[in-house]
C-alpha cells in the first residue's frame, strides 16, 4: 500500500536509484539544500585561504579560531531570534559591553562568587530585551530606533559603570578566564560525544521512522538512517581527531554548540518555535491565529539580549578584561552579518540556530586567515570584503535558483 | 553672536575643553577632571565646557561650532584628527577666539599654543625601553608590533615612533598589525594567530596602548605559551596591576597632571586677554612639551608614589594584587 | 437558541464609513448568509466579530452575555472561528504548520507524525488536490491553500463558524464539499455564518439571508422563501418596494 | 453636480465647517497626517532642549546646525531610495571617506581644478552602485552582505588612497571649502526664494484645482491654496529673518534642500518614482507589471551610492581635510537612522525624500542640543538615546493609530 | 487565425509535475475557457504563458511565429495582459497608482489628473463599488481589489487577455459586467483565455472548454455542446469513457 503521503499522482517518483537520482537533481536546481550551499562557501573560502597560508588549517589555528567563534557567534544565535520575527537589534554590542562590565565589577571589585556576578548580569541582558519589548508593543517605534537608542544609552551605562577605573582585569586563575581561554575536552571524552551525537541521531530517526511507517506515512530506510550516523560519526570523529592533536576542543566551543542546539531544537520542535516563524512570515496572519504576537515579540527580544550579556561576559573572560572599548567596533554588525550569512532573512520568518554558527564560522575563517598573512590595513580590508562576496555568493547562487523556481 | 571675542576680566569665562575619544580612558577619566579642576583653582567664577568626539572629526567641529556660539573664551582642543582641526582654528581665531592645541598638534594651521608630550615620542620610548630588555636579557627570535587603529591620526604618529626604535634594532620585526579601532579582541585574534604562524620565535611585544596591551597578554596566556614582554601605553589602572603582576612589561605614564594644570593656566591667561609667551617653538606655535616617564615593575613604586599621579595606590594593589605590591614594597 | 447577537455595529475607516447601525442574530445550529455587494462590509462585519477590528460603536452579545472581543485569540476563546477572505496563512510555513498554526500538539515537543496524520483526514474529508503537506503554502495553488484555510477551522471545537467566501476558489468537487459541510455543522448545532456572491450556494445552504448595502442592513430574508432575483434586487438596491419591506423569517426571532 | 471622485454615499462629508473638522479628525485618528508626527517630535525636542540652554534655539546656533546637517543628510537621501526598495546600504560611510579622498587627492595633490575633481569622485561614486546593482541582479547576495563587504573594501581603498599621507587639507580659500563654510545666501535673496516657493506652490496648486475641476474631480478651494501659500510664506519668511539676524542661511543648505525637493519631485511625479515604490511594495507584483525592477534596482544604488559621493565630499570640504577617519563614525547609522526616524520602512515601499531632511533635524538637534549642555560622556549616551526615543516616540504613536485602523 | 498556440508545455516544481504536455490554442475573436480542479495547473498554465515562469519544456506560438517568453515585459510586448488568481498588485499603492502601473501617461511629469479621470471610467465601466480611487489597494474589500486587477489588463491595447478566475471575488452585478466584457472583447477581434471553476459562466461565455486534469490535457469541448456534467466528468475524471474521446470542436482548429 502506497504512504498516505505518496499518493498524489503528481508526485515523481522518488524510491529506487532512478527517483532519488532525479529527487536530488530537483533539490539541487530548487535549492532547497538548506545549508549546503553555504558550507560549500565555506569550504572555498578555506582551501583559498589554505593555498594563502598552509597554517590556516593548521590544528592550533582551528582550535584558537572556535574558541574565537563563541562570544560574538553567542550573540548571533540571538540576532537570528530577533531577525526571526522580522525585527532587528543594533544594540548587542552595547549589552554585552555593559554586562561584561557588571560582571567585573561584580566579581572583581565587590568581590562577588562568579556564578552570582554572571547571573545578575544575564538577569540585566533580559531585563533590556523586556524592556525593549513594551517599548515596541506598547508604542510601535520601529525596533531599529529602539535599539539605536539602546545602542547608546546602554554605552552610556557601560562607561558610567566603570566609573573612574576604566578597565578591568579578570584574574587569570579564575574559573571565568580559564572556562574561556585554557579548559579543553579530554580527547577520550571528545570521541565519546561523536559516538554519542551519531547515535542519537539515529535513535531518533529509527523512533521517528518507526512511528511514521505505523501511521501509514512515508519515512526514511534503516540503510539511509545507518549511512547517515555513520557519516556524522566519521566527519565528527574526523575533526574531533584533528583538533585534538594539539588542544583540542574547548569547552567554551562546546557551550556554543549546546546553546546552538537548545535553540535550534526550541525552533523546530515546539509551539513556541512554531510561533516565531509565523510571527516572522506573516504577523497579521499569526495574530489571526490566536497567536500572542506581543509576548512571541517581548521573548524573541528578551532572548537576543540575553545571549548578548552572555556573549559579552565570555568576551571578556576571553580578554580577561571589561573596559570601554567592550562589545565596541564591529561586535553589531559582526553578530548581523554571522546571522545573515547564514541564510537568516531580514525580513524575518526565515533562518535557523545553525545559520548563526555556519556564518560565524565564515567571518572567523576570513579573519583568521587574513590575520596570518602579513598584510597592509589597506589590503587586508580590501580582501576582507571580497572574500566575504565569494563565501555568500555560492549560497546565493543556489537560492537564486529557488526564486526562480518560483519560491520566494 | 553673544559676543564672543569680546573682552571680559576672564572671572567668569567659558573655556571650552574638547576630547577626541572615548577609546582610551584618559581622557574621560583624568584630563577633564584635572583640567576643571585647575580651572576652578584658577578662577571659581570660569565654566569649563568639555566635549568628547568619539573619534568622529566632523563631531569635532561640531562641538567647537557650538562652543563658539555660547561665547567661549578659549578653546583647548586636543584634535581627532590634526588636518581637520585646522578648520576649527580657523573659525575660532576669525571670532577672535584663542586656541590651544593640547595633547596632538595642529601643524596645517597655526594654533595660539601647544602643550603636550608628542605621540611619535611615547611610542619611541615603550619601543626602546622593550628593546633594551630583549638585548639585555639576549632574547632570541623577533618582535610582533600591534598598532593602533588604522583610521587614527594619533596612531599613525605612536606607529612611526615604535618604527624609529625597532628598525634600528637589529631584533627581526615578524609582523606589524593596525588594529582597527583599537579594539582588544581584535589584536588578541591576531596575536593568537602570529603565535600559531611563529611558534616559540616572538621575544617581545609592542603594544600601541595598553588596550591591546592586555590583549597581546591574553592571547598569550590562552595559547598556553610563554609569555615574552609586553608594551603598552597610558598608565591605565588595570595596566599597573598587570605591570605590577609581571604580565606586562611596561606602560607609560604622561603626566596628564602636569600638562592638564599647564593647559588650563595657559588658557586662563588667554581669556584674560594675555598672550603667554611658549617655553619653546614647534610647528611654529609657541609651546610648551613635557616628558613622559615609561613604567615598569623598577620604577612603578616610584611613579605610583609620585604626588600628583593620577592613579591612587589602594586603588591598584587590590586583594588579587596584594603579594605582588608587597613584594614591591608597596604597602599603602 | 440565540448563540451571538450583533446590535448597532458601526466601523469608519478614515472618510469610510464601511459599516453602520449594522444587526445580525445567529442562533445554534443556524445558517445564516450574509450578502452584499462588493464593498458592501461583509468582511469588515466579519473581522469586528473575529476580534480583527475593533468596532467604533455597537454591542455584541455572545450566549447572553454582553462581550468585548479585543483581539483574535479573545474570539478563539468565545468558540468563534473563522474563514478570512483573504485566508490569513503563512506563506513561510508548510500546510501542516498552517493547519495547527496556535493550537499543535505537544507544545514542548510536537508531534509532527499525529499532526501530519491528522491534516490529511481533513484535507481527505474536504477532498483537497494537495500532492504533499509538507509543502510551504507558498506552493499552493489558490484552491489548495483555500482549503487549507477551511481544514484549519474545524481543528478546534468552535461554536460559531464564520466563513467568508469559502468557495470562491474551489472546484466544483470541493464546494460540493464545502456545502456538506456546512450543512454537517448545522446539524452538530453549530452556528454558521456564511458569505457568498453565489446566490444558488446561499439558497441551497442558509436558513437565513442578511443583506447589507453600502454597509448598512438592507432586509433579512428566509432563504427558502425567497428567490435569487429578489436577493439580487436587495443585493444592488434596484427594487426599492422590496427593500422597505424585509420578509422577517422565523429563524430571525425565536 | 458631485464631483466624480465624491459621489460614493459612503463618503462621510468633509466641507463645510462640521465636516472639515470631522475629516481632520479622522485624519489625526487614522495616522494619516504624513510628517506632521515627525515635526511635532522635532518640536518637542526643541522646546526640551531650548529649556536645558537657552544658546539652543539662537540664531548662530541654527546656523551651524542647518549647515552641519548637509553631509549626512545627503547621504540620507540616498539611503531613501534604497529603503524604498526594501534593500540597504551600509557602506555609505566608506564611500563617503573614498569619495572625498579621491578628490582631496586630485584636488590638492594632482593640482586638478576642484570641478574636475569633484566630477571624478562622483563618477566613482556611481561606478560602485553599478557595481552593486549588477551583483545583486545576477548573483542575489543579499545587499546586507555586498554592502557589508563594500564597506571593508572601500575603507580598504580609502586607506589605499590616501596611502601614507593619512591626512590631506583642502585649502581654506578654494571655492569648496568655502562653499561649505563661508558661503550664505545674502538676506535679500532669502526673502526672494521665500516669496518664489510660496508663490511656486500656489501656481502649481492653482492649476491643478482648474484642471481637476474642468475634469469634474473634486478640487481645493482657492481660500484653502491661498492660505496655504500665505502660511507658508510666513513660516519660511520668519525663519530667514531669524537665521538672517546672524549669517543666515548657507548656500550648501539651500543645495541640500533643491537635492532633497529633485528627489521629491523624481519619487512622487514620474513613472521611475512610483516604480521605485511598486518594487518595494511588492517587487513580484511589479516585474507582472512589466517594470524593469533590475533597473529599478540598480538606479537606486547608483543614486545612494553617488549621493554618498557627494555627501563625503561635501563633509570633506566642511572640514577643510579628508583623511583616513572621513566617513567613519557614525556616518553610516546616522544616515540610516534619519531615514528611518523620518518615517521610511526598513521594510520598503514607504518613505518620502523628506524624510531625510526631517530625520537628519532630529538628529543634529539631539547632537547639537546636547553639544551645548558639559556633560560626561556617559550621560551624553544615555541622553541622546532617551531623547530620540521621545522624539520618535511622538511619531509612533501617530502611526500605531493607522495600524489599530488596519492600514499596515 | 490562431493567435497564439502551447505545444507540450512541461513546468516541474522540485518534485510535483505541475503541467505535463499541455497543448493550448487561441485564435483571434476566441474565448477558451481552461477548466480543472484545484492544483490542475490552471494558473501555472497562465504564468507560463504571461512569462512568470520559464517552462521546462515545450513551445509557444505566437502569432505563427516561436517565441520564448523570458518574463512579463517581454509577454506585455508581445500583447499578452493577464489577470492573475493573487491580483499581483502592490497594496502600498492607490487605485490609481494600481491601474497605470508600468504604463503610467507622462513619464516625466506625470498627468494625474487624466489617470484619475481614466480610472474612474474604467471602474464606472465594470460596475465596481469604489468609495474613492485614492484609497491604498490594502484598504480595498477582496471584489474591489478584483476589479482594480481586472480594469488594469484593459488599460493597453492586447491581442490576448488572460483571466485566471477573474469574478471569484465579484458580486452579482460585477460578474454580470465582466462577462459582457469578455463578450465585447470577442466582438473586438481580441483573444480571451479564461479559467473558472463556475460551469454555468464558462459555458455561457466561452467558444472552446479546454479541460486540465492533475496537469495534463484531458479533453478539449465545445462550450456550447457540452453539458456542465459532461465537463464536471472530464475535470474530475469521474467519467472515464467520455475523458478517452474528446468532441474536436470547430473553433479549435481553423
Ligand atoms: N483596512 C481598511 N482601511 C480602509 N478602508 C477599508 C479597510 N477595510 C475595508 N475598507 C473599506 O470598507 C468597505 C467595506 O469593505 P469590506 O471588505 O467589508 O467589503 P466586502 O463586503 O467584504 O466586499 P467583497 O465582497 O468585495 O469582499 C470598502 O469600501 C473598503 O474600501
Ligand atoms: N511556486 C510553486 N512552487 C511549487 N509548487 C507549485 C508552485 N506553484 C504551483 N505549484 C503546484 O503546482 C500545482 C498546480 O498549481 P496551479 O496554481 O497551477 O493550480 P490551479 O489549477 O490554478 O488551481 P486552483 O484552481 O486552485 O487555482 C499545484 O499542485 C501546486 O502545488
Ligand atoms: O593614549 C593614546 C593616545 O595618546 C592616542 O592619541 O590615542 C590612543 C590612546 O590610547
Ligand atoms: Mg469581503
Ligand atoms: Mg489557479
Amino acid at each position: 500500500m502506497t504512504a498516505t503521503d505518496l499518493t498524489d499522482e503528481r508526485l515523481r517518483p522518488t524510491s529506487g536509484a532512478r527517483g532519488a537520482a532525479t529527487a536530488l537533481l530537483d533539490r539541487v536546481r530548487a535549492g532547497e539544500l538548506g545549508m549546503v550551499p553555504v558550507m560549500a562557501g565555506l569550504l572555498v573560502i578555506c582551501v583559498v585561504l589554505q593555498i594563502l597560508n598552509p597554517i590556516f588549517l593548521s590544528s592550533t589555528n582551528l582550535v584558537n579560531l572556535l574558541m574565537e567563534c563563541v562570544p560574538v557567534g553567542i550573540i548571533a544565535l540571538g540576532i537570528v531570534c530577533v531577525l526571526l520575527v522580522g525585527q532587528i537589534d543594533l544594540s548587542v554590542g552595547s549589552i554585552s559591553g555593559l554586562c561584561a562590565a557588571i560582571t567585573a565589577i561584580l566579581f572583581v571589585k565587590e568581590g562577588w562568587p562568579a556564578w552570582l556576578a554572571v547571573l545578575v548580569s544575564l538577569a540585566a541582558g533580559a531585563a533590556i530585551g523586556l524592556l525593549y519589548g513594551q517599548i515596541f508593543n506598547r508604542i510601535g517605534i520601529p525596533t531599529f530606533v529602539i535599539t539605536l537608542a539602546g545602542l547608546l544609552s546602554f554605552l552610556g551605562l557601560q562607561l558610567k559603570t566603570l566609573g573612574a577605573i576604566g578597565s578591568i582585569n579578570l584574574p587569570f586563575d579564575s574559573g571565568l578566564v580559564e572556562f574561556a581561554q585554557l579548559r579543553f575536552v579530554p580527547a577520550w571524552l571528545s570521541y565519546v560525544f561523536v559516538l554519542l551525537a551519531a547515535g542519537a541521531l539515529f535513535v531518533a530517526g529509527f523512533r521517528h521512522a518507526v512511528k511514521r511507517r505505523a501511521a501509514n506515512l512515508s519515512a526514511r530506510s534503516l540503510r539511509f538512517l545507518l549511512v547517515r550516523s555513520c557519516v556524522l560519526a566519521a566527519g565528527l570523529g574526523f575533526a574531533a581527531w584533528y583538533l585534538n592533536r594539539t588542544r583540542g576542543i574547548g569547552w567554551m566551543f562546546v557551550l556554543f554548540v549546546a546553546l546552538a542546539l537548545a535553540l535550534h531544537y526550541a525552533l523546530t520542535s515546539t509551539k513556541w518555535g512554531k510561533a516565531m516563524y509565523a510571527v516572522g512570515g506573516n504577523v497579521e496572519a499569526a495574530r489571526r491565529a490566536g497567536i500572542n504576537v506581543r509576548l512571541i515579540y517581548v521573548s524573541a527580544f528578551t532572548i537576543c539580549t540575553t545571549l548578548a550579556a552572555f556573549g559579552g561576559i565570555l568576551g571578556a573572560a576571553r580578554l580577561a578584561a571589561a573596559n570601554q572599548a567592550s562589545g565596541g567596533g564591529d561586535v553589531n554588525l559582526n553578530a548581523i552579518a554571522a546571522a545573515v550569512i547564514g541564510g537568516t532573512s531580514l525580513f524575518g520568518g526565515r533562518g535557523t540556530a545553525f545559520a548563526a554558527v555556519l556564518g560565524m564560522l565564515v567571518i572567523q575563517a576570513i579573519s583568521s586567515g587574513l590575520t596570518l598573512l602579513s598584510l597592509d590595513s589597506s589590503y587586508r580590508f580590501l580582501v576582507t570584503g571580497v572574500v566575504l562576496l565569494l563565501a555568500v555568493g555560492v549560497d546565493s547562487l543556489a537560492r537564486r535558483t529557488r526564486a526562480s523556481h518560483g519560491r520566494g | 553672536g553673544s559676543g564672543a571675542g569680546a573682552s571680559g576680566g576672564g572671572s567668569d569665562a567659558k573655556i571650552a575643553f574638547l576630547m577626541p575619544d572615548i577609546a582610551s580612558t584618559r581622557y574621560e577619566l583624568f584630563d577633564a577632571p584635572l583640567f576643571t579642576a585647575k580651572m576652578k583653582e584658577l578662577c571659581s567664577g570660569c565654566e569649563v565646557l568639555y566635549q568628547n568626539a568619539a573619534a568622529d572629526p566632523a563631531k569635532q567641529q561640531q562641538q567647537a561650532n557650538s562652543m563658539l556660539a555660547q561665547g567661549v573664551k578659549a578653546i583647548v582642543i586636543d584634535p581627532v584628527d590634526s588636518a581637520a582641526a585646522a578648520s576649527i582654528v580657523q573659525a575660532a581665531q576669525g571670532q577672535g577666539v584663542p586656541v590651544i592645541a593640547y595633547d596632538r598638534p595642529i601643524p596645517d594651521k597655526k594654533a595660539d599654543y601647544y602643550v603636550s608630550f608628542d605621540n611619535e615620542k611615547i611610542g619611541k620610548l615603550i619601543a626602546q625601553s622593550l628593546v633594551d630588555q630583549l638585548k639585555a636579557t639576549k632574547a632570541t627570535g623577533g618582535i610582533l608590533q600591534v598598532n593602533g587603529s588604522p583610521t587614527d591620526a594619533a596612531a599613525g604618529l605612536i606607529k612611526k615612533g615604535i618604527h624609529s626604535a625597532v628598525d634600528p634594532s637589529g631584533l627581526k620585526l615578524l609582523a606589524e598589525f593596525d588594529t582597527p579601532g583599537w579594539a582588544p579582541p581584535k589584536a588578541q585574534e591576531w596575536v593568537s594567530g602570529q603565535i600559531t604562524r611563529f611558534p616559540n620565535q616572538i621575544a617581545g611585544v609592542v603594544a600601541a596602548n595598553d588596550g591591546t596591551g592586555g590583549a597581546t597578554i591574553a592571547a598569550f596566556k590562552a595559547a598556553g605559551a610563554k609569555l615574552p614582554p609586553v608594551t603598552g601605553n597610558d598608565a591605565e589602572l588595570a595596566a599597573l596591576q598587570r605591570v605590577i603582576s609581571g604580565d606586562q612589561y611596561n606602560t607609560i605614564s604622561k603626566p596628564i597632571k602636569i600638562v592638564a594644570d599647564a593647559a588650563a593656566t595657559i588658557a586662563h591667561e588667554f581669556a584674560k586677554g594675555n598672550k603667554p609667551a611658549g617655553k619653546t617653538t614647534l610647528f611654529d606655535t609657541p609651546s610648551e612639551l613635557f616628558t613622559p616617564t615609561v613604567v615598569t615593575r623598577d620604577n612603578i613604586a616610584k611613579v605610583l608614589r609620585e604626588p600628583g599621579f593620577a592613579v591612587k595606590i589602594s586603588d591598584v594593589c587590590t586583594a588579587e594584587y596584594k603579594a605582588a605590591c608587597t613584594q614591591l614594597g608597596l604597602n599603602s | 437558541m440565540t448563540t451571538l447577537q450583533l446590535r448597532g455595529i458601526r466601523k469608519n475607516f478614515g472618510a469610510v464609513a464601511a459599516l453602520t447601525d449594522v444587526d445580525l442574530t445567529v442562533d445554534a445550529g443556524q445558517v445564516v448568509a450574509v450578502v452584499g455587494d462588493n464593498g458592501a462590509g461583509k468582511s469588515t462585519l466579519v473581522k469586528v466579530l473575529s476580534g480583527v477590528h475593533a468596532p467604533d460603536a455597537g454591542a455584541i452579545v455572545f450566549e447572553g452575555r454582553e462581550v468585548s472581543i479585543p483581539g483574535p485569540a479573545a474570539a478563539h476563546k468565545l468558540g468563534i472561528a473563522t474563514v478570512f477572505q483573504d485566508l490569513a496563512l503563512c506563506e513561510n510555513l508548510n500546510v501542516i504548520e498552517n493547519l495547527f498554526l496556535g493550537q499543535e500538539l505537544g507544545p514542548f515537543r510536537l508531534d509532527d507524525v499525529a499532526m501530519e496524520v491528522r491534516s490529511w483526514e481533513l484535507l481527505r474529508q474536504l477532498s483537497a488536490k494537495i500532492p504533499a503537506v509538507r509543502l510551504p503554502v507558498a506552493a499552493l495553488s489558490g484552491g489548495q491553500r483555500q482549503t487549507v484555510a477551511i481544514a484549519r477551522s474545524l481543528l478546534g471545537d468552535p461554536k460559531i463558524i464564520i466563513l467568508d467566501e469559502p468557495t470562491a476558489a474551489l472546484g466544483v468537487a470541493q464546494t460540493a464539499e464545502v456545502l456538506n459541510l456546512i450543512d454537517r455543522l448545522r446539524q452538530n448545532g453549530h452556528g454558521v455564518i456564511m458569505i457568498s456572491h453565489n446566490m444558488a450556494d446561499v439558497r441551497a445552504v442558509a436558513d437565513q439571508v442578511v443583506v447589507l448595502r453600502l454597509g448598512r442592513n438592507n432586509g433579512v430574508f428566509d432563504a427558502r422563501g425567497t428567490s435569487s432575483e429578489q436577493l439580487v434586487a436587495a443585493i444592488t438596491g434596484a427594487d426599492v418596494t422590496h427593500r422597505a419591506g424585509p420578509v422577517p423569517t422565523e429563524g430571525a426571532r425565536q
